[in-house]
């Protein structure tokens, strides 16, 4: 139990420093060692920490909690097969706890990424999209029936691959120095993490880093089937390197671009869908 | 369940929707648009209404309800917007605005109180209502609210008599009637004092 | 927060994390409730940690505003 | 029942008017409690905004009585948000639904800054326009399947035409619209950061039940 939620937040962190690793080596860069994103989280938990003057206090702290909270519950209902429903109903969750973060300090560099993580909603949309999807097919949305049907008729990333495109660009805009991640770009200081330091920070690092796992995890439980617990931390791992290349060579996009591209993704995945429920029985 | 003239009436209902969307689209003028809100919510009222049976009728009330506060509240919102703080000046000068309001709301009350229940209430809320919209009055909302609030209490107090001591089942029916009676009176003479006074 | 306090909150979180998953191990209670326990033990956890270790805190401050 | 959200824990019946919990809904009226209970617990924070033109900046205050309302409000509004993630039956489901709206326009209303206003009213008539298909759906619903309760309609055997499925989904978007609003920025210029996050709460939970509700009859 705990050593899945401790080992799910570093293996995250983990991934994370690779994300950066690969993103600086594309880019001839050295780039900061692997395990950077841990050290980081350690040397946040022990640094000095307040609640800054003008902030809510109760949200400002309530919201660290909420967000550890709600990934460790993603990990546990991915790991029990548990409705699919439930993990994107966190993911979109997620997008209020960075609101969160965002409007509780008072800092105006934060209330921005507070307000553009709220407008990134149209990355949301594809997701609806993809559950719609998987449904025609497996007429299920628990993910052990997904699973189960997956090892009848072979992986759903063959199946239905539009439906796995754009779950990869869902995993694609929470990442960092992604084309969407405009919530953290560099003209508003770190975004909606801007006035959350020390200790607080140090949790969001735990938030980051089992969000990556999970989200990895669960691309792979839904799209590849089932398979030996390394070889999915592989398979994971290919995952994330293939994102960190998108990321290395994308530049970041202004709100209004990364929200149209979102929404033609979704536009597409309507079209798609829409055509899936004109041919299935 | 579909009864023949359904289909008919639902088509209807689509066209009159086109109309007002085709209206509020048009629109510009801020007031303009909140006039037309009200026409979309009358069609909606008209989509349950063609249920046509016990269950629409039950289904209404909320719905009107819920259409109407939602009215209150965004011509607040544009009062306020707009900077409309001026109380209206007095209104009509009718001679039995003057003379008669005392009595008539007297029996109208009277009336409302032998009938009790729910259509009682609306009679002596209307006596009521006559009678502050012509003296005037200013708005006290919190106190009528009050009112309402502790009869409405009571009014499910009588129905817990009912489900548990149902041997005292007269006094409920008592209890129920004039609680119903007093909540629907307070809310309706809330009307009579709209005039923009000091809302305490 | 007072020095106390947070040894007492990580000194909860952590026995009830412990307590949970000894249960589970022991089978004495369902898995979804040593989940649900774990869900609200481990963030309390991760921040009592961190303010257990923490260097000394500072003065309160306004936001930073720019350079 | 409806099995999408996994299997219902719990049921409750009036009659026929019922409300369950699957771990799904169960979820999201969890996350709706926890934030109604911040949303009670914690002071607005002062926004820092700076003085255009210099280097000045201030911090902007949140009077007692606005405070006050807007937390009721809030309050106001998860209770609504509550009942939604709750309900089992459809209409009740759309009148928890048009009630967030109210409430959400409650929230940024009290705030007397007239670009907030502005977009509060905005915001209202979309709210108020969005009751025709959400009433609608369900009258729709009720009109050729002949119930409201949803897992009636989920064990299957009714054809719930899909004109009503969209209007349902129409009618919940239009509702929720407040997050939308945030592209403007004016109601997010309002301090107080608890309430206004109840609003975006809120619009999406209620969408995120009806893509159950949809999916499921």
């Amino acid at each position: 139990m705990i050593e899945y939620l401790v080992f799910a937040a570093a293996f995250g962190l983990l991934l994370l420093g690779l994300h950066r690793k690969v993103i600086a080596r594309v880019q001839l860069r050295p780039g900061p060692p692997v395990w950077q994103e841990i050290l980081h989280a350690l040397k946040f938990s022990f640094k000095s920490t307040w609640v800054p003057k003008t902030a809510s206090a109760t949200l400002y702290v309530g919201v660290v909690l909420i967000g550890i909270g709600i990934w460790s519950a993603a990990l546990f209902v991915v790991l029990a097969g548990e409705s699919i429903l439930i993990l994107f109903a966190i993911y979109m969750l997620h997008k209020i706890v960075e609101h969160g973060f965002g409007l509780s300090s008072g800092s105006p560099y934060g209330k921005f990424g507070g307000v553009r993580s709220v407008i990134s909603a149209a990355s949301e949309i594809p997701l609806f999209v993809t559950i719609a999807a998987i449904y025609f097919f497996t007429d299920s949305l628990l993910l052990r029936d997904i699973v189960a049907y997956q090892a009848v008729h072979g992986p759903l990333l063959l199946i239905a691959p539009p439906a796995a495109i754009a779950m990869y660009i869902v995993i694609l805009s929470k990442l960092p120095y992604g084309p969407f991640s405009i919530v953290e770009s560099k003209e508003l200081v770190s975004g909606y993490k801007t006035e959350h330091f020390g200790v607080w920070r140090a949790g969001i690092s735990v938030i980051d880093g089992t969000k990556t796992f999970v989200l990895l995890f669960a691309f792979v439980a839904i799209f590849i089937g089932a398979m030996p617990f390394w070889a999915a931390l592989v398979i994971m791992t290919i995952v994330l390197v293939s994102l960190s290349f998108v990321c290395a060579v994308t530049p970041m996009l202004s709100p209004f671009d990364s929200v149209t591209v979102q929404g033609i993704v979704t536009l597409l995945m309507v079209g798609y869908a829409a055509v899936l429920w004109w041919v299935m029985p | 369940m579909i009864i023949p003239e359904y289909s008919l009436g639902l088509l209807v209902a689509f066209a009159a929707m086109g109309v007002a969307f085709f209206a509020m689209m048009r629109e510009t003028d801020g007031f303009h648009r909140l006039l037309l809100t009200d026409l979309i919510e009358v069609v909606s009222l008209a989509f349950i209404a063609l249920i046509g049976t016990d269950l629409a009728e039950a289904l209404i009330l909320p719905g009107l309800v819920v259409g109407t506060s939602e009215l209150i509240a965004l011509s607040e919102i544009y009062r306020i917007k707009e900077g409309y703080t001026r109380p209206p000046d007095a209104g009509l000068q009718i001679e039995v605005m003057e003379s008669a309001p005392g009595i008539l709301a007297a029996l109208l009350v009277v009336y409302g109180i032998v009938l009790s229940g729910f259509s009682g209430g609306v009679v002596a809320g209307l006596g009521v209502l006559f009678y502050l919209l012509c003296r005037g009055h200013d708005e006290r909302f919190e106190l009528i609210e009050t009112a309402s609030g502790y009869s409405w209490a009571l009014w499910i107090v009588a129905f817990f008599i009912f489900m548990i001591l149902p041997q005292y089942w007269f006094f409920a029916v008592m209890l129920s009637g004039s609680a119903i009676l007093v909540k629907v009176m307070a809310k309706m003479s809330l009307i009579g004092t709209m005039r923009g006074g000091p809302n305490a | 927060m007072k020095r106390t306090t947070i040894t007492y909150g990580l000194a909860a979180s952590a026995l009830v994390i412990v307590a949970a998953w000894a249960a589970l191990a022991a089978s004495l209670i369902p898995l979804w409730a040593a989940e649900t326990a774990m869900v609200i033990a481990f963030p309390v956890l991760v921040l009592f940690l961190g303010l257990w270790w923490r260097a000394p805190g500072g003065e309160e401050d306004i936001p930073f505003i720019g350079y | 029942m409806p099995d999408i959200g996994g299997d219902p824990l719990f049921v409750l019946e009036f009659g026929d008017i019922l409300h369950y919990y699957t771990p799904y809904t169960i979820t999201l009226f969890l996350l709706a409690l926890i934030f109604t209970g911040l949303a009670i617990a914690s002071r607005p924070e002062r926004q820092i905004d700076i003085a255009f033109g210099g280097d000045a900046y201030y911090a902007k205050e949140t009077t007692v009585s606005e405070m006050r309302f807007r937390r009721f409000m809030a309050i106001a509004c998860g209770l609504a948000t509550l009942g939604a993630m709750g309900s089992g039956d459809l209409f009740n489901f759309t009148l928890f639904v048009s009630l967030v709206g109210i409430a959400n326009i409650g929230i940024v209303a009290a705030v007397k800054n007239r670009h907030v206003l502005d977009a509060a009213y905005e915001y209202g008539i979309v709210a108020m326009v969005a009751t025709l298909p959400l009433f609608g759906g369900a009258a729709l619903v009720v009109a050729t399947t002949g119930t409201l309760a949803i897992p009636a309609l989920a064990a299957g055997g009714f054809a719930v035409p899909l004109v009503a499925k969209a209007f349902l989904a129409l009618g919940v978007i239009g509702e929720g619209m407040a997050p939308f609003y945030a592209a403007k920025a004016e109601m997010f210029r309002a301090p107080g950061a608890p309430y206004v996050i109840m609003c975006s709460l809120s619009s999406l939970l209620i969408f995120l039940r009806v893509v159950e509700i949809v999916i499921t009859i």
